[in-house]
């Protein structure tokens, strides 16, 4: 099992993360962080992440980090 | 009253050289002079006109060469680097004596800098930042009407002296909006362009160059230019007065520092101060016989300017010999703008 | 659990200014990426050119000297012969290295200096507000070209890379995407592919980075995202143009 | 009369159309007016200001020092520029996302207006900016309310023209706010000297 | 008996400042032959670059701009939009074209501008003293490059003409010589088809001279002249490279 | 005796810029400083130094800021049209604030002008060509002695203070020979290059940017450009004088007008003329105080420049307030430069 | 029959003519011009001469002139 | 003493080299020296112009108005600036291939020397500046003759050493013209005052 974890403010809410996972675990939610962000969330009770970096490797602010 | 649009420096420029008839724009994108090449993009193919974003500065400046070179008005706009990539171009308009005109909103530098308003351009610009030595006719605006209304100029004097011609502005007059007046192109009388290429069909052969090696030719070309430089400094100057007759401050600035400098001139007359305004319009020829004749009674100048001190020494070329000339400069930058109230500072301390 | 995604050594820990979306932010990671993986950070001199991608120093925690617009592959000539043990790096944009500073680009490719070139091409200028650049595509409307880019009055869209692979001094020449898993995954191939070619004196190489600039292009990061895989893609094709070792 | 307002935001919240609806409203009046606008160096959710000067005379100019009312929309607004304004003068702040409590010019009259809670009340996010504008208005007197109408058409393009009612309707509900006299989020409305 | 072989009408009856076996006469004759042909002198303007052929002036009877080194193609661009009816030509050296002029020659032809450019190539600057220019050939020993001209320092001599036949916008690229009668026609015809294309406003036309420049090559008139038929067109090739009629 | 060698000034600079340490050249050809080029091609590979002939003059200034960026010494050269098209990248190298020399061997202007001596290129020298306001530090040798050691001159100065350097010359310094004496380079402390691009190390990273968008910071980065100006007018001033103790009518000229004029005076000192020659060899700093001191006896002063009147303005803000300057100006190109004859009717025609 | 005529003063000796001519009817002779240059000769006794325009055609200066 | 000669001629006459052997005699003798040349825009065959000054002193000048002594290899030279020469002056001319029925300066010493004859003469038709080189020698008292052979080693390159001989040759051969007393074509030589 595997997770990520978003830094919330780094993410600009680009929402590239959610279009790449493979599994669909990560949405943008409505919480808007201290740049005015909507920011992205990792689904906490995804047990099917494969820890795969994809999200990792889109994101173009660096602000997510895979642990597997 | 008059229909007023609202529109930036930069349109205005825009709207004065296609109601002087420029049907012809070369430019390259640069902050802070984006809405230029934007607008003409957008205006010129409906007037028939010719739009082209050029691969760099210095090939848009060439192409205005050329475009002038047939007689037609042609026009370029950028910012100080990219006015500095077309020094070597414009000794050679100089030298071929080509009308044309060349926009420069400022930036502050040197290098890249910033993208704010600076003056750190006045000597470039006056003084011949290409090599030779040669002279460019330079209007300041410091408002958006003035905008509008001394490219109409620059256009003009430009094919009547046969000279390029600059509007030297900055970030402030460039992206500030004002109301604007529109008005007709006056109807100045324009010498016929003898010397325009036109593809020779049954007259002579026409040449535009700058290149002379026959003997005492390019003297005899860098004295004629001198002449028309001297016939420039003795019919065009301009240049604007405010409260100069009762002042024993004279203050002087020119484009956006003089808009700064004249509120806080009125500020400074309120406290009863007895300061004026003189507001040079030409930079190249600088109004030297209106310092002189300001300086005949008030024997203190306070030059202002967004740099650390260039029309300084114009100006001081020009008061009369026991005058007495202060320099307050604020060079370039994010944050660096002087207030009003600043200088009024400034002034009182010259005051007292 | 192990963290098996981190930041790259020769990446700062800071926040960037770039708009949400835009692939300079991906592209300065995959880089950063390439010279932790080489082992370059602490000799690499990094020549950061005008364009979105100025504040080269600011983000990457290694030597940089800013060029003026178009000319960062002069100055990098003059880093390079001057040290030449340094790792010499450009990061241009297409209205920096395709436009002003075609003469530059083409004569460092020409010269073979062993340097690495990254150009970003976002079909943009980006920074001054997305007017047309040499690489725009055709009907593509941007603030200088409000009718759409026309081969009549602007000619096509120039294809840099395969321009350039017409030089001999040019030992690599890839295009590549960051847009999806598999260009994501070449995309960081070919970077590291470019620099190991520079550190075997190999040189010059060069990689050219499709990318969304979603801010002028006014479009959402992900359909900015998207275009890079179909419109860019379809004009300017993705792959290796020039590989030396292959020949 | 000489009146100046300094507006600062984000990038995309408005400032600068508010400053131009501001100045076009002005010229419906027949008076003149300069707007300068600047910018930080990002594209997109930096920093965005203007300044706008409305006079019957001579603008001058058009770079105030001290300006007599000032729009916050945004905390780092209010935290870099809060200190400039004027003694005497007025302080419009976007209390739906700044925070004020640090904010201590007792002599100048501060206003704390709900914006974007205004706005998403109005149902439209984006016209919070024109909330600001009204509440300027009535507390400056620089403009009449209803030359706003007209700024409106000009400062729009046409596409936009279908929101122009939206856009009143936040001006007035700024305006009341500025005299005090309005029931939408009336108990936030602080005005303190 | 006829006169079966005159001085061309758009060419003064004037001495030139070439030296002895320059090559530059010869093209001029030609340019000025292709003119008189389609009948274009009236409604030329020539766009002169820097170099030996800066006098363009002096010799074609026909108006004519300088421009300053290496924008010839910028001016010509000025020149041409500003007045589509005229005919349009500029002529230019390989230092002027190929090394300082490299953007304006690539964009002017990646635009499609309707002008046809004369680039003569003589493996050096002549007119400054025979330095190293970007066509000079490996191992070519000049004034600049005294101990030959290196693959490793220099990179390899710029093949222009297929560089630019990779640009959309050219409707016509071709490499002539005017060394032996067989060239002589051939670059007789080639620079003909070139002029037409503009008149056929088919869009940017080119063509290559190979040319002797004895002085600087230290060489014999004839010795220079063989040198084009031997090194200089072993390296460049002779040929059309490309012609849109073909297509 | 020393050995002389018998040079060529353009020559004369390389010597010395070799002799400095400089192993880094970049350059393009233009008439009349290609013996630069040429000698740095044949003489840099033999001293493992590196010569780049680049695709532009734009590229070679580019290629020295990258050079000098590591903290080597290095340098290219050009003349007129050519160094116009560096002042962006000078611009740029001002507000970095690298060291590093470039070599004006000026040719007759504006445009392409021709290839004759002229000074015409006073103004962009000295008065900052490029955007922003900057200054560089401008030497103007008058002999192929000069020309060696103020290259090595410049090439200390410039580290010391770190700014870009050049020497000023033109086709008559360039390409007359005269007798030089060399002499190995002096052994000045110069400060440690702190700031030297090398790649990071251990160390902390090092940026080479003039881009300053933080409040104030471009601001005061031009202030302190500004001060080290007022340092290099305070202390690195040179000039020469002769016969200026007993003058009442001063002569100056710079560069190879100096020399020209030199022989002038000496002609007109042995009609008994009371006549002295002040020759500026920085031209910024400009040597003012020595104007202001030699002008406290002589009110008269002479000016002779190759153009139509640029250092001149430099010599009017320099002199006393009563002094008057008179010009005598022979700008560009071929068959006009000035003989001693000439210049010695000048010195007649102001002394009676 | 065909003839050519070489403008002496125009001529600069390059000696290109010489060796195009298919029948070899031009030489350079000793003979100096006014700008000092050894100029070419048609050989005047030439019946060969086929007005073939070749030695025009490869002439950088235009010195030549070709009858039949 | 200071002693200033200008020297003209056509590219490839060797007007140039004639004056830089003269500087290096110069140097030989302890003496400053300048030496400026100038051409004309041609490659090949345009104008080839220098300017030489002698002096123990201060050079002062490079640039002469009036020379006191010049040497015409070519026609246009001759028609150009012979004018200039200070009365009193020595001007020498190249009778080989110069005309000079219609140079009229009585004021200046006017020595025809034939110098192209003589070097062919003397077997090599390039070294006819080394002629007037001589002749200026023996006219003017400006250098010893016994300095060329060391001038020349240092003028020319190592691989042209071996001309020095005939140089040498050609210079003694002018020099005698100059003395009025060569044997060598002495009948054209004429002294005019
Ligand atoms: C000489 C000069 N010209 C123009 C500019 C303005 N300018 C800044 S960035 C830029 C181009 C940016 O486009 P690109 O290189 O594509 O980079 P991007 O921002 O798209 O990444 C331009 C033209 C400048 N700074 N200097
Ligand atoms: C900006 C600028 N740089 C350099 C020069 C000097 N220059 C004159 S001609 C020339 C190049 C000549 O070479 P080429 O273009 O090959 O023409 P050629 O003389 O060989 O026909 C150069 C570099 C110049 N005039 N202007
Ligand atoms: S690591 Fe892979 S599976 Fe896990 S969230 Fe990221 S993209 Fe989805
Ligand atoms: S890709 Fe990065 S910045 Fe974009 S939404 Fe996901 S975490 Fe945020
Ligand atoms: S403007 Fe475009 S290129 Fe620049 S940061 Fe924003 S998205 Fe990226
Ligand atoms: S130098 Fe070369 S190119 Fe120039 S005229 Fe002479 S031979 Fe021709
Ligand atoms: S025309 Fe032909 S045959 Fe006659 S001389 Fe000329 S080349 Fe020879
Ligand atoms: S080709 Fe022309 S210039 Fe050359 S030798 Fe023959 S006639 Fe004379
Ligand atoms: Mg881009
Ligand atoms: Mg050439």
């Amino acid at each position: 099992m595997a997770r990520i974890e978003i830094d919330e403010q780094r993410c600009k809410g680009c929402g590239l993360c959610t279009i790449i996972c493979p599994k669909q675990l990560i949405i943008l939610c409505s919480k808007v962080n201290n740049l005015g962000y909507t920011v992205a969330v990792f689904d906490p009770s995804a047990i099917n992440c494969t820890g795969c970096t994809l999200c990792a490797e889109i994101c173009p602010d660096v602000a997510i980090k895979v642990f597997k | 009253m008059e229909k007023r649009l609202f529109v930036r420096g930069n349109e205005a420029v825009c709207l004065g050289a296609i109601e002087a008839g420029c049907r012809h724009y070369f430019g390259y994108p640069i902050t802070p002079q984006n809405d230029i090449p934007e607008f003409m993009s957008r205006e010129l193919p409906r007037i028939d006109g010719v739009f082209i974003q050029a691969e760099s500065e210095i090939a848009a400046i060439n192409m205005v060469m050329g475009a002038a070179a047939t007689g037609n008005r042609a026009m370029t706009s950028s910012s100080s680097p990219g006015i500095s990539l077309k020094m070597e171009a414009i000794s050679f308009m100089a030298c071929m004596e080509l009308p044309c005109l060349i926009v420069n909103i400022s930036r502050s530098g040197p290098g890249l800098g910033g993208i704010d308003a600076s003056q750190g351009d006045y000597f470039q610009a006056v003084k011949a930042g290409g090599h030779g030595g040669y002279h460019i006719l330079v209007l300041a605006p410091s408002s958006i009407q003035e905008m509008y209304d001394l490219t109409m100029l620059a256009f003009d004097l430009s094919e009547i002296y046969r000279i390029p011609a600059m509007i030297l502005g900055d970030a402030v007059v460039g992206q500030m909006k004002e109301p604007l007046i529109p008005h007709p192109r006056p109807d100045t009388e324009l010498p016929e362009k003898t010397w325009a290429l036109r593809g020779k069909g049954d007259g002579e052969q026409r040449i535009i160059k700058s290149l002379y090696l026959g003997d005492g030719e390019l003297e005899a070309q860098n004295w004629k230019l001198h002449s028309k430089y001297q016939a420039l400094k003795d019919n065009e100057t301009r240049w604007e007065e405010f409260e100069t007759a009762t002042a024993s401050l004279l203050v002087t600035a020119f484009g956006s520092a003089a808009r700064i400098a004249k509120t806080a001139v009125m500020m400074a007359r309120e406290e009863g101060l007895k300061v004026g305004l003189l507001r040079p319009i030409t930079l190249f020829p600088f109004p030297a016989e209106a310092y002189a004749a300001a300086t005949q009674q008030c024997k203190k100048v306070l030059d202002i300017e967004l740099n650390t001190g260039q029309m300084l020494e114009d100006v001081k070329l020009s008061v009369t010999r026991d005058t007495d000339v202060f320099f307050y400069g604020r060079p370039s930058g994010t944050g660096s703008l002087p207030t009003p109230e600043e200088l009024l500072e400034q002034i009182r301390r010259h005051c007292s | 659990m192990q963290q098996v995604f981190k930041r790259p050594l020769s990446l700062k820990d800071v926040q960037t200014h770039f708009c949400p979306g835009c692939h300079h932010g991906t592209v300065h990671r995959m880089v950063a990426k390439a010279l932790d993986e080489y082992d370059l950070q602490k000799r690499t001199i990094g020549v950061a050119s005008i364009g979105c991608s100025v504040f080269l120093y600011s983000y990457f925690d290694i030597d940089v000297i800013e060029s003026p617009h178009g000319r960062a592959p002069a100055v990098a000539t003059g880093v390079k012969r001057a040290k030449p043990d340094s790792f010499v790096f450009t990061y241009q944009g297409d209205g920096d290295l395709a436009a002003i500073g075609t003469g530059e680009i083409i004569h460092a490719a020409n010269r073979g200096e062993n340097i690495s070139v990254i150009f970003v091409n976002n079909t943009t200028y980006g920074m001054t507000g997305g007017q047309m650049a040499p690489t725009t595509l055709l009907g593509q409307r941007t603030s200088t070209s409000p009718y759409g880019r026309s081969l009549e009055n602007e000619g096509a869209p120039i294809r840099v890379t395969e321009l350039l692979t017409n030089l001999e001094g040019v030992s690599f020449a890839a295009r590549v995407a960051v847009n999806n898993a598999k260009n994501l995954m070449d995309a960081k191939k070919q970077i590291k592919k470019a620099f190991r070619y520079q550190v075997e004196k190999k040189g010059f190489s060069f990689v050219e980075v499709l990318a969304a600039c979603p801010t002028n292009w006014g479009m959402t990061p992900i359909k900015a995202n998207e275009r890079v895989g179909t419109e860019l893609s379809d004009y300017f094709k993705l792959g290796v143009f020039k590989n030396v070792a292959n020949l | 009369m000489r009146y100046d307002l300094f507006i600062s935001g984000f990038g995309g919240q408005g400032a600068l159309l508010a400053g131009t609806v501001l100045s076009y409203a002005a010229i419906v009046e027949g008076k003149n007016v300069s707007y300068l606008p600047s910018y930080g160096p990002e594209k997109r959710g930096g920093a965005a200001m203007c300044t706008v000067v409305i006079t019957d005379g001579d603008v001058g100019s058009p770079v105030i020092g001290k300006p007599s009312a000032a729009i916050f929309l945004n905390q780092i607004s209010l935290d870099k520029y809060g200190s400039k304004i004027k003694p005497g003068g007025i302080c419009i702040i976007n209390s739906s996302l700044v925070d004020s409590t640090a904010f201590n010019r007792p002599d100048v009259e501060t206003i704390l207006v709900p914006m974007n809670d205004i706005a998403m009340q109005l149902g439209d996010p984006r016209i919070a900016n024109m909330v600001a504008l009204g509440a300027y208005a009535s507390k400056s007197g620089a403009i009449e309310i209803t030359s706003f109408e007209a700024a409106l058409k000009e400062a729009l393009p046409e596409r936009n023209h279908k929101f122009i009612p939206a856009n009143i309707l936040a001006i007035e509900a700024g305006f009341k706010l500025g005299r005090g006299s309005s029931s939408l989020a009336a108990p936030e409305v602080i005005a303190q000297n």
